[in-house]
């Protein structure tokens, strides 16, 4: 399934929240506005015609100085051979190689302050990790997330790195950070 | 000049015998008090076999010790598996605690 | 200095080996000397009024010594000393006569056995592991394949810091280690390395060294309940569940032999196999040689060895019971393992497997047992002596090290199913059938004897099989595992 | 003074000196640690007392097993690590003083008392002989004894097992 | 949402403790596993609360190795950030720069000459190996065996050997840069894979005697965290784990990149016990087939391998590349069949020398994510059985 015809599903499902659609660039992508992103990720993952079993990546993209988020999220549909996935949990183990049954990049564009969405862990597990990363990084709130915490950073950490208008601070815990240029004074 | 016969085995078996009542009455640990019973036990061991060595001249002590180290095992067993049942249901192992009549 | 030790390095271990086994083996030369002069002495003087024999003064064997007093064992004409060698050799065979001296020397002989065995195993492991993961292990301490390493570690063990946690009981943290090493140190009271060489010669002396095996295990719990860790209190948790549980089916294979000899004397169990070959225990009849596996099982999981080293399981405890400890209490956690391996090994030996004597006949050797001092000395390589016990017991310590470095661990679900309901049943069923073994069928009937013929076989072949491999393995060990000094590539 | 009687008052201090430690210790893995010290003093002792099988039979079951039993009941009962519980100051109090009394009392009896020994018997070989008086004089209470274990066993087990689901 | 859906089918957590250890309540406790630990590969930090041998749940604390890679991303070129990419997943350094430049060449539309394909997917295969051997090594010590560590490192060493002679280094390579290769293959490099494959292939065999299929591995690893292949899907897994699962997924073959198209090679998975060499014990899923799946696939690539020797053309080992090479506007997703699973980079551009964003999906940071998921009502023995058989590398998790 290309990635015009899951958009077309989608526009026809969805006609509100589906905003632009670049599939013919290098990046597949539809825009998805941010409530109605969990029930169209729902849709995607249960509609039969799509069926996105696995969701790859979430990756925000701080878009300073516009004042603006992206978050991509990667979407991949694994058919198993003999049909869906649905109809597989557990595959014959002579099976034939399962099948790519299309990918597709989900933009959902957040405001820059206070970026609010509703999580999908509910819909992918692993999502889960992914948005606490996104959270930590880059400061995105994801409602409904099982486990809100920051997930590399040390949960004391103050600010969100991966914004473009983060300032390195200058101590942790009273650890001197090094900074660029702090090393090299020593 | 020390000398070693039935009498000091006995007094030695007695000091054993006290400190293990001793425990027994007033530790308020479960385990405490079933190390206070071993005590009691050995003390009672001591004299038999000493008795059976120094007086009798026949190994009956000896089999009565066995006896008793034999049953001695066999409580601690089902006084272990009884304080760990008690533990669960009051969460602590303090004996005081235990005065209530409920399954 | 050094580059001349480099050079004579493997002179040097080799002097040493030999000057430690002859400093081991002259004290009890010259008490035999003793025993056989007071015998003499006895008959020859009729003192021996009490069934005793008589205590000598100095210059009853100096002239002894200068063969002014004739007897049995008196010593031959031109091994005769002269006048101040005789005064010289009987001041030093004097103190010998006496309970004390020789009791002295015998605690004297099992430390220091039981040190210098763990530093020699622990430095052959080492090596043994390295050559069946294809390196060189240590090399450099000391010049010939790093002889001293065990040496150096064990001074550097001794100058570290004996660290104590904070939160930790430190009284029984302290104690732990002694009341671990203590047991593993007492047993070898019992254990005879034949059957003149042995402190105390118990009536009861197998249930003592099981009875050490198991006070030994307290020390392993104390030390994972006072170190205040979580990790040491799993390890000394699973020692308990471990040892509780294997000491049963241990304790049936030791029955096993008991009943076929109707001795709990370690010494009179292994004399009863000096005919040979085919008189040792194991190859009696097919039960005796399962009780024989049995019991080795058992014993690696009471030594805690791989595949039942749970309770120091690295990769899942860290270091289970002994994560706290540093420098000298450490090193006697693991003493106290090493002798405990020489212990099982021993005793497999002295319980099925011919404990001192060769697999020659003793028979054959007797003349030599009363000969001269050097026929003596011959005799206890050739056919029974402690070396033929301690090389047994290297042998099966050289098996528990092979079974660490080729197995995986198991599971605490699986060793205590291994135990329960494997091993006990197995165990009892031997039992069972070796008792009607031994009731129904004397050894001197055809089924009997053919089962001796059998089993024998069958040992014969494992035994000679085994040290094939090894022999074999160790020839070939560069074209086998290759090496980590890398081959270079063709091109290189 | 003979080996045998230093032997002795050394094990006797030994057994004393834990028994009291025993007394004394309010950390109730350190009663342990006292309690093995009796054991084994006592186990020591049964050897002076040419009682060998039963020396090494006491170092099997109450050393090796039942203090291993008690010890592991200690850590799966105690919630926190080195939990105290003190005895209470009049219990303590009374209880000392009767047990000293009693002691007192035990003393001046055994001390009166016109024992008159036998002399010494070395048994032959005191496990054969224990053998045959098990199975021949003792042979009921050596059955029963045997009952009594398979009902412990089963008792345990049973007391051990988890908690019914309701 | 019907019954057939598969989030539905998802299985209660595949405990494997026996009942009696399940049913026997004591006291939980909370346990720190790491990040001081000798079984975590690292510094992967587990909270356990356990009672007694029992894990009711383990909570994975990640961020020790937290290196900013991202962040770094941000402020250096693409050809500067390639070494970072080496960083990543130490084992697998070959892999990480591939797909970096693959993602990067794909923005600019660079075309790599033909040389370079080989020259990549020779040296990718061979980390593969090169990791899987250090896997393989490090299960068995997790398990508890030492011994296959030192042959794995033993055969690992022929190809860091290899490594060296190309490029120099022998763990961070910076060697597939954008374009192509950065070097060509050194004289001679040809002669010696040949005979390194030679030599390798049999040893594969003499593991799997070794260890594979030791009754105790079988014992301790067979039918322990078994994830079924919609929980597999559903947590996002991939690699050796997915396909330990049953699902024949492999990015060289579903959705070809690079020139896999032109090789013959099977994909491996996990299969259920009993059929052809498997042990009975097995169940497809469990913490055996991930591992016994990694044995294969040393198999397969060295197949890859030996094709790509006999395919191997001359010519030019790289594009020309721009000195400042300015990344066009707009973004790409871009995956590779990773050692660990699907290594996937995101390049933003901008029409600067250096990116807005280049985000990386690490496969060991989603593999690891189940983890909660599997370690519950196991022993405490499973754990590191389970997490070593889903083989992550912190490096990679942490970035």
């Amino acid at each position: 399934m290309t990635a015009q015809e899951i958009v077309d599903i989608l526009k026809q499902r969805f006609p509100a929240a589906v905003a632009d659609a670049a599939v013919e660039g290098l990046h597949p992508c539809v825009a998805v506005t941010p409530e109605a992103w969990h029930d169209v990720a729902l849709f995607l993952r249960d509609d039969p015609r799509v069926a996105m079993n696995m969701l790859r990546c979430i990756s925000g993209v701080d878009l300073h100085p516009e004042a603006e988020i992206d978050l991509f999220y990667e979407l991949i549909a694994m058919r198993a051979p003999g049909g869906t996935a649905r109809q597989e949990p557990r595959p014959p183990p002579s099976a034939d190689i399962w099948q790519n049954g299309g990918t597709i990049a989900i933009r959902v564009r957040l405001p820059r302050d206070n970026p609010h969405v509703r999580s999908v862990a509910d819909v992918w597990p692993t999502a889960d990790w992914h948005e606490r990363e996104a959270f930590d990084l880059l400061g995105v709130t994801f409602d409904g997330h099982p486990d809100p915490r920051r997930i590399l950073c040390p949960d004391d950490w103050i600010g969100h790195p991966l914004r473009k208008d983060y300032e390195f601070p200058k101590e942790y815990d009273s650890i001197p950070a090094a900074a660029a240029g702090a090393a090299s004074s020593e | 000049m020390l000398t070693v016969g039935l009498t000091q085995y006995l007094v030695l078996a007695a000091f054993l015998f006290c400190c293990g009542l001793f425990v027994m009455t007033t530790k308020r640990n479960a385990v405490g008090i079933l190390i206070g019973v071993e005590l009691v036990l050995n003390a009672a061991c001591l004299n038999l076999v000493a008795f059976s060595r120094y007086r009798v001249g026949t190994i009956d002590g000896q089999i009565a010790t066995l006896f008793i180290i034999v049953l001695a095992a066999a409580e601690a067993a089902v006084a272990i598996a009884i304080f760990v049942n008690y533990y669960r249901t009051l969460a602590t192992i303090d004996v005081d605690k235990g005065d209530e009549l409920r399954g | 200095m050094g580059s001349i030790l480099r050079k004579v390095a493997l002179p040097i271990f080799l002097i040493g080996v030999a000057a430690i086994m002859g400093i081991a083996w002259a004290p009890a030369l010259l008490c035999g000397t003793v025993d056989s002069m007071r015998d003499d002495l006895g008959t020859w003087y009729k003192w021996d009024l009490r069934g005793e024999r008589p205590t000598l003064t100095v210059g009853n064997i100096r002239q002894y010594l200068e063969g002014s007093i004739e007897g049995q064992f008196a010593p031959a004409a031109h091994v005769r000393f002269g006048h101040s060698t005789a005064v010289a050799f009987a001041y030093v065979l004097w103190p010998l006569q006496f309970r004390i001296t020789r009791d002295v020397l015998a605690v004297v002989g099992v430390v220091g056995f039981v040190s210098l065995f763990a530093m020699f195993a622990i430095w052959w492991e080492r090596k043994v592991a390295a050559r069946m993961q294809s390196r060189l292990g240590p090399m450099r301490v000391g010049g010939w394949h790093g002889w001293a390493q065990s040496l150096a570690d064990g001074l550097k063990l001794l100058q570290k810091e004996d660290i104590f946690i904070e939160g930790a009981d430190r009284p029984l943290f302290r104690m732990a280690a002694y009341v671990a090493f203590v047991p593993a140190l007492g047993l070898f009271i019992a254990l005879p390395f034949s059957a003149a060489w042995i402190a105390r010669d118990l009536d009861v002396g197998l249930i003592f060294i099981f009875a050490m095996f198991g006070v030994g295990v307290l020390g392993v719990l104390i030390a994972g309940w006072a170190s205040n860790n979580k990790w040491s209190m799993f390890g000394a948790m699973r020692e308990a569940c471990q040892m509780i549980s294997y000491e049963i089916p241990l304790g049936f294979a030791l029955l096993v032999p008991i009943m076929t000899v109707g001795t709990l004397r370690l010494t009179t169990i292994g004399d009863l196999q000096s005919g040979g070959f085919q008189t040792w225990l194991a190859f009696r009849n097919p039960f005796l040689l399962a009780a024989a596996l049995l019991f080795f099982i058992a014993a690696l999981a009471s030594c805690k060895r791989a595949p039942f080293d749970l309770p120091e399981a690295e990769s899942e405890l860290v270091a289970g019971f002994h994560t706290e400890y540093s420098g000298f209490r450490w090193a006697l956690f693991f003493f106290a393992e090493y002798a405990e391996m020489f212990a099982a090994g021993a005793l497999a030996a002295i319980l099925f497997f011919g404990a001192w004597h060769s697999p020659l006949p003793a028979a054959w050797g007797e003349s030599w047992r009363h000969g001269p001092l050097w026929q003596q000395a011959l005799h206890g390589v050739v056919f029974s002596g402690p070396l033929w016990l301690i090389g047994k017991g290297i042998f099966f310590v050289y098996v528990q090290m092979w079974l660490r470095w080729t197995l995986p661990r198991i599971r605490l679900d699986q060793v205590m199913y291994a135990c329960v309901q494997v091993m006990l049943p197995l165990a009892m069923l031997v039992l069972l059938a070796n008792t009607f073994w031994e009731w129904l069928v004397p050894s001197r009937s055809v089924l009997g004897m053919a089962a001796n013929a059998v089993c024998t076989a069958v040992g014969a072949v494992a035994v000679l099989a085994i040290i094939g491999i090894s022999i074999y393995g160790f020839v070939n060990r560069r074209r086998l595992v290759g090496t980590l000094v890398v081959k270079h590539l063709p091109g290189a | 003074m003979s080996g045998e009687v230093l032997a002795f008052y050394l094990l006797a201090a030994l057994a004393a000196g834990s028994a009291l430690g025993c007394v004394i210790a309010t950390n109730i893995v350190r009663m342990a640690m006292c309690l093995l010290g009796t054991l084994g003093a006592v186990a020591l002792l049964y050897f002076l007392l040419s009682a060998n099988f039963l020396a090494v039979i006491q170092l099997v079951v109450y050393a090796g097993g039942t203090l291993i039993l008690i010890v592991f009941g200690i850590m799966v009962t105690s919630r926190t690590y080195g939990e105290k519980l003190k005895p209470r100051t009049s219990e303590a109090l009374i209880g000392t003083i009767v047990v000293l009394a009693l002691f007192a009392g035990l003393v001046a009896i055994l001390l009166r008392a016109p024992w008159t020994p036998v002399a010494p018997t070395e048994p032959s070989n005191s496990v054969a002989q224990i053998g045959q008086e098990l199975l021949g004089t003792y042979l009921v209470p050596f059955e029963l004894a045997s009952v009594l274990l398979l009902a412990v066993m089963i008792g345990a087990a049973y007391l051990a097992q988890p908690a019914k689901k309701e | 949402m019907s019954d057939t859906d598969i989030h539905s089918q998802r299985e209660a957590p595949p405990g494997t403790a026996p009942a009696a250890a399940r049913e026997l309540r004591t006291e939980e406790m909370l346990v720190n596993m790491g990040p001081q630990h000798p079984s975590t590969h690292g510094v992967l930090r587990l909270m356990l609360r356990t009672d007694g041998e029992l894990i009711l749940e383990a909570i994975p604390h990640i961020g020790y190795l937290h290196r900013c890679a991202e962040k770094i991303g941000e402020n250096v070129t693409p050809v500067q950030f390639v070494p970072m990419t080496d960083r990543l997943d130490y084992l697998t350094g070959m892999n990480n720069n591939h797909g970096f430049s693959l993602a990067v060449e794909k923005l600019c539309g660079l075309e790599v000459p033909e040389r370079g394909h080989y020259i990549r997917v020779i040296m990718c295969e061979l980390n593969r190996i090169a990791s899987h051997l250090v896997s393989f090594g490090c299960y068995g010590m997790d398990i508890g065996a030492f011994t296959p560590f030192l042959y794995g490192f033993r055969e690992r060493e022929y190809i860091l050997d290899l490594f060296e002679a190309t490029c120099g280094a022998r763990l961070t390579y910076n060697y597939l840069t954008i374009g192509g290769a950065s070097l060509d293959l050194p004289e001679g490099f040809v002669e010696r894979l040949a005979w390194f494959l030679d030599y390798f292939e049999p040893k594969i065999d003499e593991y799997n005697n070794l260890l594979s299929f030791n009754y105790i591995f079988i014992k301790r690893t067979a039918n322990v965290g078994v994830i079924s292949a919609a929980d597999a899907l559903a947590y996002g897994l991939t690699g050796p784990c997915l396909r330990g699962s049953g699902v024949k997924w492999d990015l060289r073959r579903c959705v070809p990149y690079e020139i896999y198209d032109r090789f013959e090679f099977d994909i491996p998975v996990g299969v259920p016990g009993g059929n052809a060499g498997i042990p009975p014990e097995v169940v497809v899923g469990d913490s055996w087939s991930r591992y016994y799946v990694r044995m294969l696939e040393m198999k397969q690539s060295v197949r890859i391998l030996r094709q790509c020797l006999k395919q191997l053309a001359g010519g030019e080992f790289r594009a020309k590349v721009p000195r400042t090479l300015k990344l066009p506007a707009g973004e790409v997703y871009l995956e590779v069949e990773g050692v660990r699973g699907q290594l996937g980079f995101l390049v933003v551009g901008e029409n600067k020398p250096i990116p807005r964003r280049v985000k990386i999906r690490g496969p060991s940071f989603c593999n690891l994510c189940i983890v909660p998921h599997v370690c519950r009502q196991v022993l405490l023995a499973d754990v590191p059985a389970i997490v070593g058989s889903i083989d992550v590398v912190m490096g990679e998790v942490d970035r």
